[in-house]
């Protein structure tokens, strides 16, 4: 199914998803751009290249409630927090992006235990997915290309929107979008020109922006297992590494957490938050034992997981390429650069 | 050949001099990244990797950061900028580094640009000073008569705010903190180990990303690095969600400044300011 | 759907202190509901989460086996206080009554099909003797008792007042189906017993590797020169079993926190052999 | 009805906290809306105290120690006047009122003095009103 509207009426467009229920969808805040819920359908904006933070967030919030408790002198009072995510649409997420989702959903809701709190808000979210634009030149930090994705690739997305000079066109990808592209009466239905354009646009984004490689993803989980004992290489690559958890907190693809009680005066929340495995007590035990001391064995642990363990236990790289693990560096480490050199090796 | 392009090529031929006839077992330079714009912080060990050194206008790091983590008695050469020989010193006021175990590279430079935004940040974000206030072996020539302004010129702003105005301006801009500590990492002066960040018990801020554990963290931190920030700018641009930490922190060192009579880590003989107490200090900074 | 992070409520209803140090305690815990404890259905070498709201949570090995329904049991060490440890010490202050919370069972357990048909050698060392206790009560249960080979038992301490289960050790001593050779480090006035190192008394006791199994449990140290001897007697790795120790959070492997390679501790463990440890990175 | 001002006061053991003793045994009047917790020295008042406090609710934080020159510890509240300086200035620049966080140095024989600088700290907390910047607030 295609549809379409023109630029100037994307507000209207905006609006009506706003009806049906709440719409992330990028924001212009400071200097850069970023998912938020949105309020006023006039904060959202389409020019942009990327944004600073993952949309993960969304189903995978910074930190997230599980259980309510009240402290008692006798007993302690707590309440599960309850599952009940509201049907809502994410809008304008690259390719990239949206090609996480998938992979994070082979975790967590893959391995014989579905996480519950993952699954509520993935499975009542619309995804709408939005090609990078075929006549801008790509970051040079990106490398989604390598790691087979194009620039109008719509894999994780459930509707996916090109964006020509005058019009935006909408195409329903899997059941969940058409429903939605359905129920949007301010859309019009898409002429099989348009249909050309789209499919033209598509094929036209498909040629190599972002730098590339060619790696497999089976080659690679065995290259790593070999270079892990190499630490040489490692200290090498990571040298200039600080340990920040900047590059795991922007990742879309990066899904540690941690969980802890924390009490005000009597009533309490038990949560869960995002972790990073490059901080140093990530893998402290009470014991005082910690197997990953040293930064280059925390930042060997990141790029194995990713592009190793990842494939041997859900059969992909865990990986999208879209550079902001490079981009936020506060050191400028390329993640790109390591792989390329320990292929190499 | 531009003053840059002298700067990296003296880097290069002391760094080897230096390695060859081992003076140093390393030296703390910057290394070619991704691309032009974004070099690497880049310790050379051996003669030839010191062919790999680069110098531009984004080497913006402060490589201060790095000493501590050596074994005391490692010979270490490090190239610094202004602010930077400003945390050396700092730090051997702090006995974190001996000066007799380093080999300051000094680099007088003005024009370092942010490597996001390609904006100057001389009097922007770091201390606006051109010339390194301590080195072994000068990599250019030094600079006269630079005026930027003073480098607490941009607090005008926010300091003729209402306390409700700045209030509301820093509440948004630690709500967008996503506790990746980042700033605290980057920082040359944030060795601790480990920081109060990470202590359970006590426990001083919520462990999970929230507004008022935020507060907590960055007001706390302010105040560590009171008297002994050196205004390098290193939080700010390693911050991946762009909150201005800078302004406060030179906020603070220019307090301290007027109450103490001290800059942080300008002369080696100094005591760090908040041990140099004494019967002289007046009351009036309490009011 | 059952959310697998929400813990069972249970209450304490025995506490036994082990050792003379008082910082080992094995609690006994009772479900509140019944249809909770049908369902905690686990083999020895599994674990749970310990949660106790305001303090956190803790994976602690269980202690007790499927042998002994109405209730389970955790041997808990308080942990040191400059690290983490607040679930511990919490634990250690509860008395009798209190209610808790218990998630799990969690991991694998020791493969008793794997066992089955086979001598087996337990070595265990110091707190860490806990899952290991499950299992020997598993093993010698008169329903199951038939189903092994000879078992042997070597069971060592600093002390003879850090040796846990005492009573359990004394009874055990007096069966004739189960070999044990219980040791310290340095005995006291009162010790009758043998003096000596884990891997010195394995080497005594020298057991046969003809269709034979070790499970060993301990300090990392003591692991360390353990094996060695059993490499010598004629052990092969894919025999010599472990459980590992990582730090866990979630313990359903999801929070990424105790991988090893691309194995979760938490799920596709605690319980590994030597062999498959050998194709893991090191990086534990 | 008037509001009444949550005030934590943080005593040196030595010099404020024996003047308040004073304060009470001499039956001096003054208001009770200060909650002291005693320190056995001013400098081991840690500015994360003071930050707690506000995000606890407390309305004003008031700090007491020895006179300079007159520590129990020798220089323990000359140490402690920088810190609390500039525990003043960050509280001031985050944006709370620079009032609500106020250091006196009261000795052991100034009970008076102790009731006058609780009384007038009382007076401008009722002023001020409320604190709710820093404030944990509770959904």
């Amino acid at each position: 199914m295609l549809k379409k509207i023109a630029l100037e009426k994307f507000g209207h467009l905006v609006s009506a998803i706003m009806e049906k229920g709440p719409l992330y969808a990028p924001v212009k805040g400071g200097k850069a751009v970023d998912f938020q819920e949105i309020r006023n359908p006039a904060d959202v904006t389409l020019d942009f290249y990327n944004t600073a933070m993952s949309p993960k967030f969304v189903f995978f919030p910074q930190s997230e409630d599980m259980i309510r408790y009240s402290l008692g002198k006798e007993a302690t009072e707590a309440e599960p927090v309850s599952l009940n995510a509201k049907p809502s649409v994410i809008l304008g997420v690259r390719p990239c992006d949206a090609k996480s989702f998938e992979i994070m959903d082979r975790h967590f809701l893959g391995a014989g235990v579905i996480d519950p709190y993952w699954n509520d808000k993935r499975e009542k979210t619309t995804v709408i997915g939005y090609a990078f634009d075929p006549s801008t030149a790509a970051d040079p930090a990106d490398f989604y290309n390598t790691l087979g994705i194009s620039a109008s690739d719509t894999a994780g997305s459930d509707i996916f929107m090109i964006r020509t000079d005058k019009q935006l066109l909408f195409k329903g990808i899997t059941e969940k979008g058409d429903r939605l592209l359905k129920d949007l009466a301010v859309l019009e239905q898409g002429s099989k020109t348009e249909e050309k354009m789209f499919d033209d646009m598509a094929k036209k984004s498909s040629e190599l922006k972002t730098r590339f490689m060619e790696i497999k993803d089976d080659a690679i989980a065995r290259k790593f297992v070999q270079v892990f004992d190499n630490k040489e290489f490692w200290e090498k690559a990571t040298a200039a590494c600080i340990s920040c958890g900047a590059c795991t907190f922007v990742c879309p693809t990066c899904y540690c957490f941690d969980i802890s009680d924390e009490t005000l005066f009597r009533d309490g929340v038990r949560k869960r938050f995002w972790d990073a495995c490059m901080f140093t007590d990530f893998t402290l035990e009470a014991s005082g034992h910690n197997p990953r001391p040293r930064i280059f064995q925390r930042y060997r642990q990141k790029v194995c997981h990713k592009y190793s363990y990842h494939v041997d236990k859900y059969g992909c790289i865990s990986c999208v390429g879209c550079g902001r693990c490079t981009r936020s560096c506060p050191v400028n480490i390329d993640i790109y650069s390591i792989i390329e050199s320990a292929s190499k090796l | 050949m531009t003053a840059m392009k002298k700067i990296e090529e003296n880097l290069k031929k002391e760094a080897k001099r230096l390695l060859e006839g081992g003076e140093v077992s390393v030296v703390l330079a910057y290394g070619r990244g991704y691309d032009e714009n974004h070099p690497v912080p880049f310790a050379a060990r051996k003669a030839e990797d010191a062919d790999s050194l680069v110098f531009n206008e984004y080497c913006t790091f402060n490589l201060a950061r790095y000493l501590p983590k050596y074994p005391p008695k490692t010979k270490i050469a490090v190239a610094v900028k202004a602010a930077d020989s400003r945390a050396v010193v700092q730090l051997i006021q702090e006995e974190k580094v001996r000066r007799e175990d380093l080999v300051i590279l000094g680099i007088p430079v003005t024009g370092m640009k942010d490597q996001k935004t390609g904006e100057v940040i001389d009097n922007k974000t770091t201390c606006n000073m051109a010339n390194p206030v301590i080195h072994d072996i000068l990599l250019g020539d030094e600079v006269h008569g630079f005026q930027g302004g003073s480098p607490y010129d941009v607090l005008a702003e926010l300091e003729a705010m209402s306390e409700d105005a700045r209030w509301d301006f820093w509440k948004k801009e630690f709500e967008k903190c996503i506790r990746c500590f980042a700033c605290r990492k980057a920082c040359p002066m944030c060795y601790c180990d480990p920081c109060f960040m990470d202590a359970s018990r006590p426990r001083w801020a919520d462990k999970s990303p929230t507004t008022d554990g935020h507060l907590m963290y960055h007001l706390t931190r302010f105040y560590h690095l009171a008297g002994r920030c050196i205004d390098c700018g290193e939080c700010s641009r390693a911050c991946p969600v762009d909150i201005p930490l800078y302004l406060f922190h030179k906020k603070l060192a220019k307090e301290c400044e007027a109450m103490f009579n001290q800059a942080a880590g300008m002369k080696i003989e100094d005591k760090p300011a908040m041990v140099n107490y004494g019967n002289q200090d007046s009351d009036e900074m309490l009011k | 759907m059952q959310n697998p992070y929400i813990p069972m409520p249970v209450e304490v209803t025995k506490i036994v202190t082990e050792v003379e140090t008082n910082d080992i305690k094995t609690f006994r815990l009772t479900f509140v509901n019944k249809e909770d404890e049908e369902n905690f259905k686990y083999l020895p070498g599994q674990f749970a989460e310990l949660s106790i709201l305001g303090k956190g949570e803790s994976p602690i090995g269980i202690a007790s086996s499927p042998t002994q329904p109405g209730y389970i049991e955790f041997t808990v060490q308080r942990a040191g206080l400059l690290v983490t440890g607040l679930v511990t010490t919490a634990l250690h202050d509860l008395d009798v009554g209190a209610r808790m919370g218990v998630r799990g069972p969690l991991g694998n357990s020791w493969p008793i099909e794997f066992l089955e048909g086979k001598n087996v050698v337990v070595v265990g060392g110091g707190f860490a003797f806990t899952t290991l206790r499950s299992l020997i009560h598993y093993m010698l249960h008169e329903d199951n008792r038939s189903r092994f080979g000879d078992i042997s038992v070597v069971y060592g301490a600093r002390t003879p007042g850090l040796l846990c289960y005492k009573e359990e050790l004394a009874a055990w001593e007096k069966r004739k189906d189960i070999k044990m050779h219980v040791t310290v480090d340095k005995g006291d006035a009162n010790w009758k017993g043998r003096e000596g190192f884990v891997p010195t008394v394995c080497k005594e006791v020298g057991p046969s590797p003809e269709n034979a199994v070790t499970v060993i449990c301990g300090p990392p140290i003591m692991i360390r020169f353990t094996l060695p001897v059993f490499f010598e007697l004629g052990f092969a790795k894919e025999n010599i079993l472990t459980s590992l120790e990582m730090r866990m959070k979630c313990g359903i492997g999801k929070c990424g926190r105790c991988n090893v390679g691309h194995k979760y501790v938490c799920k596709d463990g605690p319980v590994f052999s030597f062999e498959e440890l050998d194709r893991l990175p090191r990086d534990f | 009805m008037d509001f009444e001002p949550r005030i934590l006061g943080i005593a040196c053991n030595w010099c404020t906290y024996t003047g308040a003793d004073l304060a009470g045994t001499t039956r001096l009047k003054y208001p009770q809306n200060v909650r002291t917790v005693r320190v056995m020295c001013s400098s081991r008042i840690n500015p994360s105290f003071i930050i707690r406090a506000f995000q606890l609710g407390a309305d004003g934080v008031l700090v007491g120690g020895c006179h300079p020159g007159d520590c129990h510890y020798g220089t323990g509240n000359l140490y402690a006047r920088r810190k609390l300086a500039v525990t003043k200035k960050i509280l001031e620049f985050a944006g709370m009122e620079a009032k609500r966080f106020r250091v006196e140095w009261i000795s052991a024989s100034e009970g008076k003095k102790y009731a006058e600088v609780v009384e007038e700290f009382t007076h401008d907390m009722k002023a001020l009103g409320p604190q709710t910047k820093f404030k944990i607030k509770k959904d």
